[in-house]
């Protein structure tokens, strides 16, 4: 059994080995073999699923030895795996969308002539997505993480003819790598604190180790976890990001990697325990999120910019959860799973809406397009009730228990985060009913052709298409599209009741995250009730705006908050002025310094010798005369030296 | 007489011929400077083996001149040739060692 | 061999303190004259007489060898060909002693007298006793004495001196002797030269014939009545031996027009309307252009140099034809 | 005595070299072949010594002693330990790669090239190629200070010309200026090594008057002065000992190089060609650090330990101020060069962290950088050849037209900027460690250093690779064949050793074990010991 677990690795790496190197003869295969692939990891991963199930709680946890990776003295890098309910969770997530995701990209990317690249890059991800969570140490996670981070980079920038594309990408990259210094510093002070960052030690020894440290400790695995899942301050990577193609979006962006921070976090829930400070930036890092993103998705007009931006405000929602210690593990994590399922066919949603609207991204070009492409329309909707947490659905599950464990942290604290998290979930069901208003109802504005305006960034894309506008002809997409999205769909629909039965998935995880009932100052009801409320305020307020009167087909220029909100909150300008453009003074300023001063001094001294000879060059004046002047003063000197020795 | 007297006359002929040659641009002249030296170092060696009372003094002296014969025959050719390919007789002219 | 000469060579005769003063000044004298005279003849012979003096020091040190080779080898041979030197390269070197390099008179006058002092002064200090004499060194004469240690202990060096005599003349032959590498020109194509360049398609004007006597050393009267520089040998130039009388003719000229007005007995005006002005006027430019002769003398230097140049390769030639 | 092999793994390139410069001005092909048959024959040479090189054996194998001048008791004394035999190896593998990366590089331009001239300047370069190779090997393997020094010094002769004598034609607009470029950089280069190597001249000469002084007759031999002071015979006083190693060091710093003794590299990569660059920046200048954590260590425990502060900043210094402007760079060439000064400022930093994940990490790191900047270099050389430019702005696009040459380069790229399951990583991850352990400030401010890679090398990506194509590279071929034979082997390597170090980690802890034990340090312990 065990060696399955390294299978479960080998074979993505293998497809995407193959796919990259195979060369153009695999260019009409090579999407079968990735797909293939995928589902065997994915199949693999069943039946490990079901070899765990059939095993005592206790005993669950299974763990490869593969070899050693980096002995030297008292560093002992190994090569190992470490399966738990956890990692199993995930692997079920990660192949099980991941498949899908990768049948929908047959059809997606079919007009796509580097097709075979693009599921050779998928594959990577998977390959690296599940070292991530199987490693069972933290350098190898380290690996995965940066693994994750370089496919989500060659994916973001697959069209690098797009130097929009080639920018978000490379500013992904860059930004992870902030959060990556968090994740090596802490393995760092690990090393340097228990003599080893294998996740069992660590855990189980972290008590024995000074609150400081745990607290350094993890408030770097909360920078790391920041800059993977796109947490404030360093979310500003995942607007961008969307430049990828949808598929991507909706694997990487949504479902999986960006989901790792909170893994991270789960994972090392011992540490967060023994640090409360530590877990005290967590759930304010969460709850900012949160509102963050749900603000940006308010204003955002390209589809997909919307959804990243609740995307970053659910992966907020989890991260408040993970924050919360024992009583919100469990429910970061079941929230992070039917997230994956709802959001993931939320994009593969507006996927097909784009890929029937010949790649147009802006919401006010959309309109009534439900008749048009209904099958898209059910999933997407399915979706959509699913993530304002619709009774029933399993955002509702996963939310509201979130929700309830915010208000149980007890105290102002606890109503502090527990406000921030109703309110969260009433924008939440503003934003998304405004999307889905905008893009299936009112009038059809697709009809007329659009006036482009260039501040605009979501036009971008429609800019593509080039000159004359032709009208685009909406359709239902092909089946290898549309079958994905109701399998989601099911998922979305019926995961949350599934994992909350008898607490079913809390309990599953128990025996390695530690979960404990939390008890929220007022009844459970009240705050379902409430949750339920601010749902229905902000579907209400949305309605108001965007169903009753039509949706101006160019935007409105807004209240300041919305011009900000549109501009991502200038997170962007901030990190311009703060950090780009000082950066480029100084590199500029030290490149001058590196000439002028550095080699100046060199060359300085060289020329001053040179100029020295030159000078006493002009002695030698070639008159015979002038040097027998020397030479009768040299042989006076001598003589008079000869003398004062003999006098002396 | 103070034997002395004939090194101190050998000291100022050989001062003088030394600031001839230091003074006179003429390479003749110049050359003359050079023999009187010349003939003040003699006048010192015979005087010394005179004072010595042997005759080793004398033998230099004689190669003395000799050697200053060779000298000036060389010497005057190369005048001779450095005129000839400059018209001028003037130390000074031949400043070709500078750079 | 004498014994007086032997005994003189021993001790220090008071004849000899008196003959040392005198000759020692004149020594001295010869000595700076070699270095200042102007005139590289007159160098030379200052030399040589400080030389014989030397010479003559020589034989009163009991040297009677060197002192014969002295007068021999360096008045005789050394100087005569300093003198054939000189007369080859002109006699012309009346150099001035104007210091041309900065700060090497300074120098030179600062080193040598450091120097002459250091030397006396060394001296002075220096432990010198009376004389031992040559008595017994020079008892089988000076010159076996000489001859048998040239002949046994220095005999390496006499026999080195000897190969460097031979290389010296040979090196003299060949610095001195140049061989003519292209064909002389013949008379034709020296005028056919003289014609390209156009300069004096004539020969040579002739110098000015003064009724007094032959004057070679006069030169002829251009028509406004300016000497011609090329009338009179470049030696002569060289020299400085021209005679010029053109400020004499003019001044005569003058005066004989006037005779001439008074014997006429024409008027003032008449003489002012009439040539005396036209007189006036060739005495005034005749002036002016003397006055621009005598003074662009860089000019006429250059020039002097030039048919200098023209005249030597004339005497080379005549070598050649020899 | 057992075969020499040591001496026959510097001989055979030497031999080479000679053979190679004889070729007859017309055979230029068989140069060529000969060249790199020789160095292909050198790297099997030197596999038989890393598999006759016992990791458990003593701390010096293979070991050769001749006298050499008796007078000076200077021996030709050679072995290696482990770390030793990694550049050795390192050396051996890269120089192929370099012969045939620069198979065209020195061909004669049309008017030099004409018939009956015998000018030879494709024999010439590869014979100094050797040459160097020859000199590096022996460098490595010395174990006599004076012999070491002398091929330390006698590596800038071929050096000098191959800068000076073979510059990239497509650096400046004109020939002339870009001669005149050359020889300014051939110049700085010998000039700063030859100024760093007199020091060290008399350092060497110091350390031969001291132990003449102590040990009744003078010895140059490392080992033999590493014993006599661990034997306590021979104890240097404090001056003498920190003044020694500062001469050694200054030495190896201009060699490595260490800011601000840098400003050589630049120019001499900017204007060498690609595979002269490699040579420099991956096989001459490890020559450099490997003395160092050999020499340096070994000699002066002492004066190390009081100098490390002071280098240990120098070192963190060299890593941000060189990633800082090679992002400031519009040269790629240049650009690579800083990156490199850089990743020596980490190499440094891991030889003075004094701890065994560090020197380790150093050795590794030598190794490592050496291949994924040769393959980075190369690749960016392939590029310039094919543009006739070296500025980054003239680029762009290129991965839609070349896409394998994209694609390597961005592996190099990657490699550069030590991404996790390529060989830099392990390395570098070590050196970070190794610092932490023992400096955290130190670890955590080199850990910037990480950001500033992804930056540089993603910009440099991103401009010449990504976006809209240019006119100028529209018709830009993609690798050629022996362009890719060149480049698929270092990725490969790169791949295996991110992913298994572990043959190399085996090979060169022991003699990182024997350095810590010369300058008596150990790791610091676990102040928390784990539950394991």
């Amino acid at each position: 059994m065990e060696t399955l677990i390294g299978l479960l690795v080998a074979a993505p790496l293998l497809g995407a080995a193959v796919l990259l190197c195979g060369g153009r003869r695999l260019d009409r295969t090579g999407h079968w073999i990735g797909t293939a692939l995928a589902a065997a990891s994915f199949l693999l991963g069943a039946v490990l699923f079901a070899d765990m199930l059939g095993r005592e709680a206790e005993d669950r946890t299974l763990s490869q030895h593969v070899f050693s990776w980096i002995p030297v003295g008292g560093f002992q890098a190994d090569v190992a795996f470490r399966l738990d309910q956890l990692s199993m969770t995930f692997v079920l997530l990660i192949t099980g969308v991941g498949t899908l995701i990768h049948v929908y990209s047959i059809g997606y990317m079919e007009h796509d002539e580097r097709r075979r690249r693009f599921f050779g890059y998928l594959n990577l991800f998977l390959a690296a997505m599940l070292l991530l969570v199987l490693a069972d140490n933290y350098l190898l996670l380290y690996a995965g993480w940066e693994g994750v981070g370089l496919a989500s980079y060659l994916l973001i920038g697959f069209w690098q003819h797009k130097p929009s594309a080639a920018t978000a990408a490379k500013k992904a990259f860059i930004v992870n790598r902030v959060g990556d210094i968090g994740l090596s510093i802490a393995i760092m002070i690990m090393f340097t604190t228990f003599g080893t960052f294998a996740f069992s030690p660590v855990l189980e020894s972290v008590g024995g180790t000074s609150e400081g440290t745990a607290t350094a400790i993890g408030l770097m695995l909360l920078l790391a976890a920041c800059g993977k899942s796109a947490q404030v301050p360093l979310q500003s990577w995942l607007g961008d990001a969307m430049e990828g193609p949808t598929p991507v979006s909706a694997l990487i962006h949504a479902a999986t990697m960006v989901t790792a921070g909170v893994y991270l976090i789960v994972r090392s829930g011992a540490i967060f325990d023994a640090a409360p400070a530590a877990q005290t930036a967590v759930v304010t890092v969460g709850a900012v999120t949160l509102l963050f993103g749900a603000i940006v998705g308010c204003a955002k007009d390209d589809i997909k910019k919307a959804l990243a931006g609740s995307t970053m405000s659910q992966i907020g929602y989890m991260v408040l959860a993970a924050g919360l210690g024992p009583i919100g593990y469990a429910f970061a994590i079941m929230h992070l799973v039917t997230h994956g399922f709802f959001k993931a066919g939320l994009f593969l949603g507006a996927g097909s809406v784009m890929h029937g609207m010949n790649d147009e991204v802006d919401m006010r070009r959309y309109g009534g397009l439900r008749k048009y492409m209904p099958i898209t329309f059910a999933t997407f909707g399915l979706g959509y009730l699913a993530i304002i947490g619709f009774p029933g659905l399993s955002g509702f599950f996963s939310k509201d228990k979130i929700i309830e464990a915010a208000f149980a942290k007890g105290g102002t604290e606890g109503w502090i985060l527990g406000g921030a998290a109703l309110l969260g979930a009433a924008i939440t069901a503003f934003y998304m009913t405004r999307v889905m208003l905008m893009t299936f109802f009112g009038e059809e504005r697709w009809r007329n052709a659009p006036t482009p305006s260039p501040k605009e960034p979501s036009v971008e894309p429609a800019a593509e298409t080039g000159g004359e506008y032709e009208v685009p002809h909406p359709h239902e997409s092909p089946k290898s599209m549309t079958v994905p999205m109701i399998v989601l769909a099911f998922g979305s629909v019926f995961a949350g009741g599934l994992f909350s039965w008898g607490e079913a998935f809390v309990h599953w995880l128990e025996p390695v995250v530690p979960f404990e009932h939390g008890h929220p100052p007022v009844s459970a009801l009240t705050v379902t009730a409430a949750t339920v409320v601010a749902l229905l305020i902000g579907v209400g307020a949305a309605w108001l705006q965007y169903g009753r009167k039509p949706v101006p087909a160019l935007a409105p220029r807004g209240s300041l908050l919305t011009r900000a909100a549109r501009r991502d909150l200038l997170q962007d300008d901030f990190n311009h002025v703060v950090l780009v453009k000082p950066g480029e003074y100084l590199t500029r300023g030290l490149v001058y310094l590196d000439h002028k001063v550095v080699d100046g001094a060199v060359n300085g001294t060289a020329a001053a010798v040179g100029g020295l000879s030159g000078r006493s060059r002009r002695i030698q004046n070639g008159y015979a005369r002038s040097y027998a002047v020397s030479m009768l003063g040299g042989a006076a000197v001598l003589v008079a030296a000869t003398l004062l020795m003999r006098a002396v | 007489m103070n034997p002395v007297n004939y090194l101190y006359l050998a000291a100022l002929l050989f001062t003088i011929g030394a600031s001839g040659v230091l003074l006179r641009r003429n390479a003749i002249v110049v050359f003359m400077s050079v023999e009187l030296m010349l003939n003040a170092a003699n006048l010192a060696l015979v005087a010394f083996s005179r004072l010595h009372g042997n005759l080793d003094g004398q033998i230099i002296a004689f190669f003395t001149m000799v050697v200053a014969a060779a000298e000036v025959v060389v010497g005057l050719a190369i005048i001779v040739t450095i005129f000839r390919s400059r018209h001028s007789a003037s130390v000074d002219d031949a400043s070709l060692m500078k750079l | 061999m004498n014994g007086t000469l032997l005994a003189a060579a021993s001790a220090t005769s008071t004849g000899e303190a008196v003959q040392f003063w005198i000759l020692g000044t004149v020594a001295v004298l010869g000595a700076l004259g070699t270095v200042l005279m102007k005139r590289s003849v007159h160098s030379a012979l200052c030399l040589a007489g400080t030389m014989i003096v030397l010479a003559v020091f020589y034989l009163a040190n009991g040297a009677y060898f060197l002192g014969i080779v002295q007068i021999v080898v360096y008045t005789g041979a050394v100087m005569m060909l300093f003198l054939f030197v000189l007369m080859l390269v002109g006699v012309t070197a009346a150099d001035s002693l104007k210091e041309t390099i900065r700060g090497q008179r300074w120098m030179a006058v600062l080193c040598g007298l450091g120097f002459g002092i250091l030397l006396v002064g060394g001296i002075g200090n220096a432990s010198v006793g009376t004389f031992t004499g040559l008595a017994e060194a020079n008892a089988g004469g000076n010159v076996q004495g000489l001859a048998r240690s040239i002949f046994t202990d220095y005999v390496f060096a006499f026999e080195i001196t000897g190969a460097l005599l031979v290389t010296a003349a040979v090196a003299a032959m060949v610095l001195t002797h140049r061989e003519r590498t292209e064909r002389r020109d013949t008379q034709r194509e020296m005028a056919e030269k003289r014609v390209r360049e156009g300069k004096h398609l004539p020969p040579l004007p002739a110098p000015g014939v003064y009724a007094r006597h032959n004057a070679v050393d006069i030169p002829g009267l251009l028509p406004d009545g300016t000497p011609s520089e090329l009338t009179v040998s470049q030696t002569l130039r060289s020299r400085g031996q021209v005679r010029d009388v053109s400020r004499k003719s003019l001044s005569d000229l003058a005066a004989l027009e006037r005779r001439t007005e008074d014997y006429l007995g024409r008027d003032e005006s008449a003489a002012r309307g009439g040539p005396g002005e036209g007189g006036g006027r060739d005495v005034r430019d005749a002036a002016d252009v003397r006055k621009d002769v005598s003074d662009d003398s860089p000019a006429a230097d250059r020039d002097r140099d030039t048919d200098r140049d023209g005249d030597r390769d004339a005497d080379r030639d005549r070598e050649a034809a020899k | 005595m057992s075969f020499p092999l040591l001496t026959a793994v510097a001989a055979l390139p030497a031999i080479g070299a000679v053979a190679t410069a004889a070729v007859p001005a017309a055979r230029r092909t068989a140069a060529k072949w000969l060249a790199l048959a020789v160095s292909l024959a050198t790297l099997v040479l030197a596999a038989v010594v890393a598999f006759r090189f016992d990791p458990g054996g003593d701390r010096y194998q293979l070991t050769e002693s001749h006298t050499w001048i008796a007078d000076f008791g200077v021996r030709y004394e050679l072995g290696v330990d482990g770390i030793g035999v990694a550049l050795i190896a390192l050396t051996a593998l890269l120089i192929p790669f370099v012969v045939l990366a620069g198979w065209h590089d020195a061909d004669p331009v049309e008017e030099e090239a004409a018939p009956g001239r015998r000018w030879r300047p494709t024999q010439g370069f590869f014979a100094l190629i050797l040459a160097v190779e020859a000199m590096v090997v022996i460098s490595f393997a010395a174990t006599d200070v004076f012999l070491f020094y002398v091929f330390f010094e006698a590596m800038l002769i071929p050096m000098y010309f191959l800068i000076g004598g073979f510059g990239d034609r497509a650096g400046a607009r004109d020939e002339a200026e870009a001669a005149k470029q050359r020889s300014y950089a051939a110049v700085k280069f010998l000039l700063y090594n030859l100024a760093g190597g007199l020091i060290m001249l008399a350092a060497v000469i110091g350390l031969y008057a001291v132990t003449a002084d102590q040990l009744g007759e003078g010895t140059f031999s490392l080992r033999a002065i590493v014993e006599a002071r661990a034997s306590g015979e021979l104890t240097m006083a404090q001056n003498t000992e920190r003044l020694l190693f500062l001469g050694f060091f200054l030495a190896f710093a201009v060699k490595a190089p260490l800011w601000p003794l840098h400003t050589w590299l630049p120019n001499a990569m900017g204007e060498s060609t690609a595979p002269v660059a490699v040579l420099i920046t991956a096989v001459v200048d490890k020559v450099g650090t490997f003395a160092m954590l050999r020499f340096c260590l070994g000699l002066f425990p002492e004066a190390s330990a009081w100098a490390t502060p002071v280098v240990l900043v120098l070192a963190l210094v060299s890593i941000i101020y060189g990633a800082l402007l090679a992002i400031g760079q519009r040269d790629i060439k240049r650009l690579i060069a800083y990156a490199s000064i850089s990743h020596f400022g980490f190499i440094i930093l891991g030889i003075f962290a004094m701890t065994s994940q560090g020197q380790g990490g150093a050795t590794l790191y030598m190794v490592n950088h050496g291949i994924s900047t040769a393959a980075l270099m190369l690749v960016a050389g392939f590029l310039i050849s094919r543009r006739g430019s070296r500025l980054i702005a003239d680029y762009g696009g290129v991965q839609k037209v070349a896409p394998v040459l994209a694609g390597t380069f961005l592996i190099g790229g990657l490699a550069t900027l030590s991404l996790p399951g390529l060989a830099p990583f392990v390395s570098e991850f070590l050196v970070l460690v190794g610092t932490f352990t023992r400096y955290p400030a130190a670890g955590i401010v080199a850990t910037f250093g990480i950001v500033l890679a992804a930056l540089y090398v993603l910009v440099l990506y991103q401009r010449t690779m990504t976006g809209p194509v240019r006119p100028e590279v529209e018709r830009m071929p993609d690798l050629r064949k022996r362009e890719l034979a060149v480049v698929a082997p270092l990725i490969a390597l790169l791949v295996l050793l991110g992913v298994f170090p572990k043959p190399l980690t085996d090979i060169v802890n022991p003699a990182v074990e024997h350095t810590l034990s010369d300058v008596q340090k150990t790791d610091p312990d676990p102040e928390v010991e784990a539950a394991k």
